[in-house]
């Protein structure tokens, strides 16, 4: 049987049964959750190597029905949101013990898994909304759950920003609809093929538009950041790590990718795709500048992280860019399939130091009381495992040689280079030495120097906190050793997904 | 076919006016109490346009809203709110009325657009021919929502079960516990 | 927070392509589109949703600061 | 006194029923008719509000406790999630598996009226759930404010 509507279904059934069991049974949500998603988790990873596969929703045929799609696309955002949110969840059991409300948190958190993965295999445009809506909503009242001044205010900003960005897209689907008359993304996209051919309708620039403010608004992207810095640092530390770690990738650049070349067939150079990859590399290159160049004056650590990853989801969308604008222009299909490779493995990796260190300042955050780096120094005496996760993180994010961050950024450099953008690759390389700056100011704030009197009563966190820290450092250092493997059987695939727009076409309308 | 356009420009003229008074008000209640007129005018232009569902929906909706809204605010803060303009807010909904503006003007201009009256109905023709065979349903949005997207319906209670949960998340006693609690635990 | 209401109402009333009144007559040819009717039904329950939590965050807010007034309560900097 | 007068107090307790089964009316013939789960939910939820409104909390509680409106809340989504998976077991999730009846009859087009109910289960109840946590949340705010003004 296929799988595919399992991934919605399952962590939904576990979103609606935890606040249920949760009046008689206060741990409902603490054993159900990491059940399930450690079931999840398991699926994705079974995933791998399977071919492409579409389910009809009802028994309907695609463009009357609602049809699930799984390609090599899909897999790799499975792979990682189930992951990470199984790591997360496992986490989260001492951590949120803080607070009140754990059953509602965990209902909460299942519900963001639902609405992700309802995202991340759906073949429709407006159920890609809705399950969008499901995870933003459920986002902003996690982010908003400690019910501090800051956390509410903070919740409040993404929410408003975050409705702007529903609404901007409504739009865009909208306007898709009365153009195409249709809402399923393969049939869109034969219709914009076939009728639209090479010149663009300018409701469908319009609708495009509206999707690339709306998702770039999801993703950060700088022009539409705001709410980011504010939202990360202020969530519980688990939900900073699924936030940054998959929220804004599964939410913001995967929909991009469907919609720009699955959808809009940018690949084939239509007179939009120009203008549309032109402001792709613009966003990219916008947020990693103001993203390096905010985060290298923190002081308070998880702001730091927060505008850290505003800068490598730039990295991301600049191979990704770069790979849209060649095929956009007629250049080499080899280049831009290097750069589209480039910006897909930056993002897995992101995915997995990312939450590595949002998880593990969360770790400081709950051993010493604070994350302001003023206060903290010398963790590495009191706090090893803590500190040697947090200390690969920043390696590997920092692009330092036999780590996996060094390996996704060098494709993408070198694939812009190739492409002939070289004043922009001196940017990247550039901005990927404040990278390494504002780590090296982390490692040496935190990690070394002499021990402050907050450090000093600090103890390693309980075993079931640096469990997944361990495991996602091994993930790191991994990465970057097993990419002739990672490479053929995740990411390849991925990058043939984006690439043959003909054939998404094809595997879903038959 | 009668011409519905006369009524469709006085209930859109009279929702623009609602919603500027709902922006220019310096008191609340006022502000809640125009939203909900703009709301109910928007229902009645959903009945002209062939949608009683959505009016209805539409109409019990913004009844709701307003009990929510005036139950919220009413007790709070009745007193008009002084403060300076808030640029910001001023330069979106400016933005926000351009984009209406030319978002109008190129439905009803028609440039790229299908013509106003004239949906292209692709997909949904087999929606309004097969539906009654198809689902044994009267109703054809109903049959639409229920049946052929059922799924998407799903979605949508997910949604408003998570906006419920995280209201009642956000309401809750105390965000956090004591840290003697914690210790104990 | 009623910008965002307005918005929400005119974009459900400006997107539905329609052709003609009557849904129960017969003439299947005059009936109206049913897939955008909905769409606009689902972002009518989002729109809900998405208030509540508004509200519930406000009223929070408003217990925090004694005010809705959003430059007193700003304390958070890009 | 608790509530409103009198007057309201009588009107409310008359209207309260009819509201209540016009929101059925709209929940079961969403078919046929148009309305459906949605509409009648938020209907039904409105008669429970204006009780609660008229009456005060505690006799709005008395008719639908709070934590049965929480089972009802979570129950329903959870029906209507099985009801789609009950469409597995003939092919496809939210394969229309119930028998499809007569045309124009309320017991017609398959699952399609049961998902109608649970939909307006969940909404009402939920609906109430939240409007009571933000009435009951205001008052003890300023029960909260004024102790800490005295102090």
């Amino acid at each position: 049987m296929n799988p595919l509507p399992l991934y919605v279904a399952i962590p939904l059934g576990a979103a609606f049964l935890i606040p249920l069991l949760g009046l008689w049974w206060k741990k409902s949500g603490e054993t159900l959750a990491p059940l399930f998603t450690l079931i999840l988790g398991i699926m994705a990873v079974l995933q791998v190597g399977r071919p492409a596969a579409v389910y009809h929703m009802g028994g309907w045929p695609p463009p009357w029905g609602i049809a699930l799609v799984s390609d090599g696309l899909s897999t790799l955002l499975l792979i990682a949101i189930n992951l990470v949110g199984f790591l997360c969840v496992l986490f989260s059991i001492k951590y949120m013990q803080r607070y009140t409300g754990l059953t509602k948190y965990y209902s909460l958190f299942m519900l963001m898994v639902a609405g992700m993965n309802g995202v991340v295999v759906s073949g429709d445009l407006f159920n890609l909304y809705v399950f969008l809506e499901v995870a933003s909503i459920a986002s902003y009242a996690l982010v908003a759950f400690g019910v501090g001044a800051e956390e509410l205010e903070a919740g409040f900003k993404y929410l408003i920003l975050g409705s702007v960005a529903s609404v901007m897209l409504l739009f865009g689907i909208g306007t898709v609809y009365a153009v195409t008359g249709s809402l399923n993304m393969a049939d869109v996209a034969r219709e914009i093929a076939t009728q639209f051919g090479g010149q663009m309708n300018p409701g469908l620039l319009l609708a495009g538009a509206f999707f690339l403010m709306g998702f770039g608004l999801k993703a950060a992207l700088v022009p539409f950041h705001a709410w980011l810095p504010d939202a990360h640092p202020s969530a519980p530390a688990p939900i900073s790590a699924m936030l940054s770690g998959v929220v804004i990738k599964s939410l913001g650049i995967y929909a991009i990718c469907r919609v720009f070349f699955n959808v809009y067939g940018i690949a084939a150079g239509g007179a939009g795709s120009v203008i549309f990859a032109n402001a792709m590399i613009a966003f990219a290159l916008l947020s990693i500048v103001i993203g390096g160049i905010l985060a290298i004056g923190q002081w308070d650590y998880k702001r730091l992280l927060a505008y850290s990853s505003i800068g490598q989801i730039g990295y991301v969308m600049l191979g990704i860019g770069v790979g849209a604008r060649v095929l956009a222009t007629g250049g080499q299909i080899s280049i831009a399939g290097l750069a589209i490779l480039g910006g897909l493995f930056h993002m897995f990796n992101h995915v997995a130091f990312k939450s590595l260190l949002f998880l593990s300042s969360g770790a400081i955050q709950h051993a010493t009381g604070t994350r302001d780096m003023k206060q903290l120094g010398g963790l590495r005496e009191k706090m090893p495992i803590t500190a040697f996760t947090t200390n690969m993180a920043a390696l590997s994010i920092a692009g330092v040689p036999p780590f996996s961050g060094f390996w996704s950024k060098l494709v993408i450099l070198v694939a812009t280079v190739k492409a002939g953008y070289t004043a922009i690759a001196i940017v990247a390389i550039v901005f990927a030495f404040v990278t390494l700056a504002y780590y090296i100011k982390v490692q040496r704030e935190i990690l070394y120097g002499t021990v402050s009197k907050l450090v000093e009563k600090a103890r390693e966190v309980p075993a079931l906190m640096y469990v997944p820290l361990i495991l996602l450092a091994i993930a790191c250092v991994g990465f970057g050793l097993l990419y002739p493997v990672i490479g053929v059987h995740i990411l390849e695939p991925a990058r043939d997904a984006l690439m043959n727009g003909a054939e998404y076409i094809q595997l879903v309308l038959g | 076919m009668e011409n519905i356009t006369p009524q469709l420009y006085a209930l859109l003229v009279f929702m623009i006016v609602g919603s500027v008074v709902a922006i220019e008000t310096r008191n609340l209640l006022s502000a809640v109490i125009s939203v909900a007129a703009v709301g109910f005018a928007l229902s009645v232009a959903f009945l002209f346009l062939g949608a009683p569902d959505i009016a209805i929906t539409q109409l019990v909706v913004e009844v709701l809203v307003l009990i929510i809204l005036i139950r919220g605010t009413i007790l709070l803060d009745n007193t008009a709110v002084e403060s300076h303009r808030d640029t910001l807010a001023v330069v979106t909904s400016l933005i926000f009325f351009g984009l209406l503006l030319g978002f109008g003007a190129m439905i009803f201009g028609g440039r790229g657009f299908p013509e106003f009256g004239e949906p292209v109905m692709r997909v949904s023709k087999v929606y309004v021919h097969t539906g009654l065979p198809a689902t044994y349903c009267a109703n054809i949005v109903t049959a639409v929502i229920l049946d052929f997207r059922a799924y998407d319906t799903m979605g949508e209670a997910s949604v408003l079960f998570t906006s419920i949960l995280g209201a009642m998340a956000l309401l809750r006693r105390d965000g956090k516990r004591k840290e003697e609690e914690v210790v104990a635990a | 927070m009623n910008l965002y209401l307005i918005i929400i109402g005119y974009k459900t009333g400006g997107v539905a392509p329609i052709i003609e009144p009557d849904m129960p007559v017969a003439t299947l040819e005059r009936f109206v589109d049913p897939l955008p009717q909905a769409m606009v039904l689902t972002s009518i329950v989002i729109g809900l949703g998405v208030l509540s939590l508004m509200v519930a965050m406000c009223i929070r807010l408003y217990e925090k600061h004694g005010t809705f007034d959003m430059s007193v309560i700003s304390k958070l900097r890009g | 006194m608790i509530g409103m007068t009198l007057i309201v107090k009588t009107i409310t307790d008359f209207v309260v029923g009819f509201i209540i089964v016009f929101g059925v009316y709209i929940v079961l013939y969403g078919h046929l008719t148009p309305g459906g789960g949605f509409a009648g939910g938020v209907i039904i939820a409105c008669a429970f509000i204006l009780a609660m409104l008229a009456h005060g909390k505690d006799v709005a509680f008395s008719k639908l406790p709070e934590k049965a409106a929480h089972i009802i809340d979570s129950g329903g989504a959870l029906a209507f999630l099985l009801i789609g998976w009950f469409g597995v077991t003939v092919g496809a999730f939210f394969m229309n598996a119930f028998g499809r009846g007569e045309v124009f009859r309320l017991l017609s087009s398959g699952m399609i009226l049961p998902l109608n109910i649970a939909i307006a289960f969940k909404v009402s109840s939920s609906l109430f759930l939240v409007f009571s946590a933000l009435a009951i949340f205001r008052r003890r705010s300023f029960r909260a404010m004024i102790e800490d003004e005295l102090a």
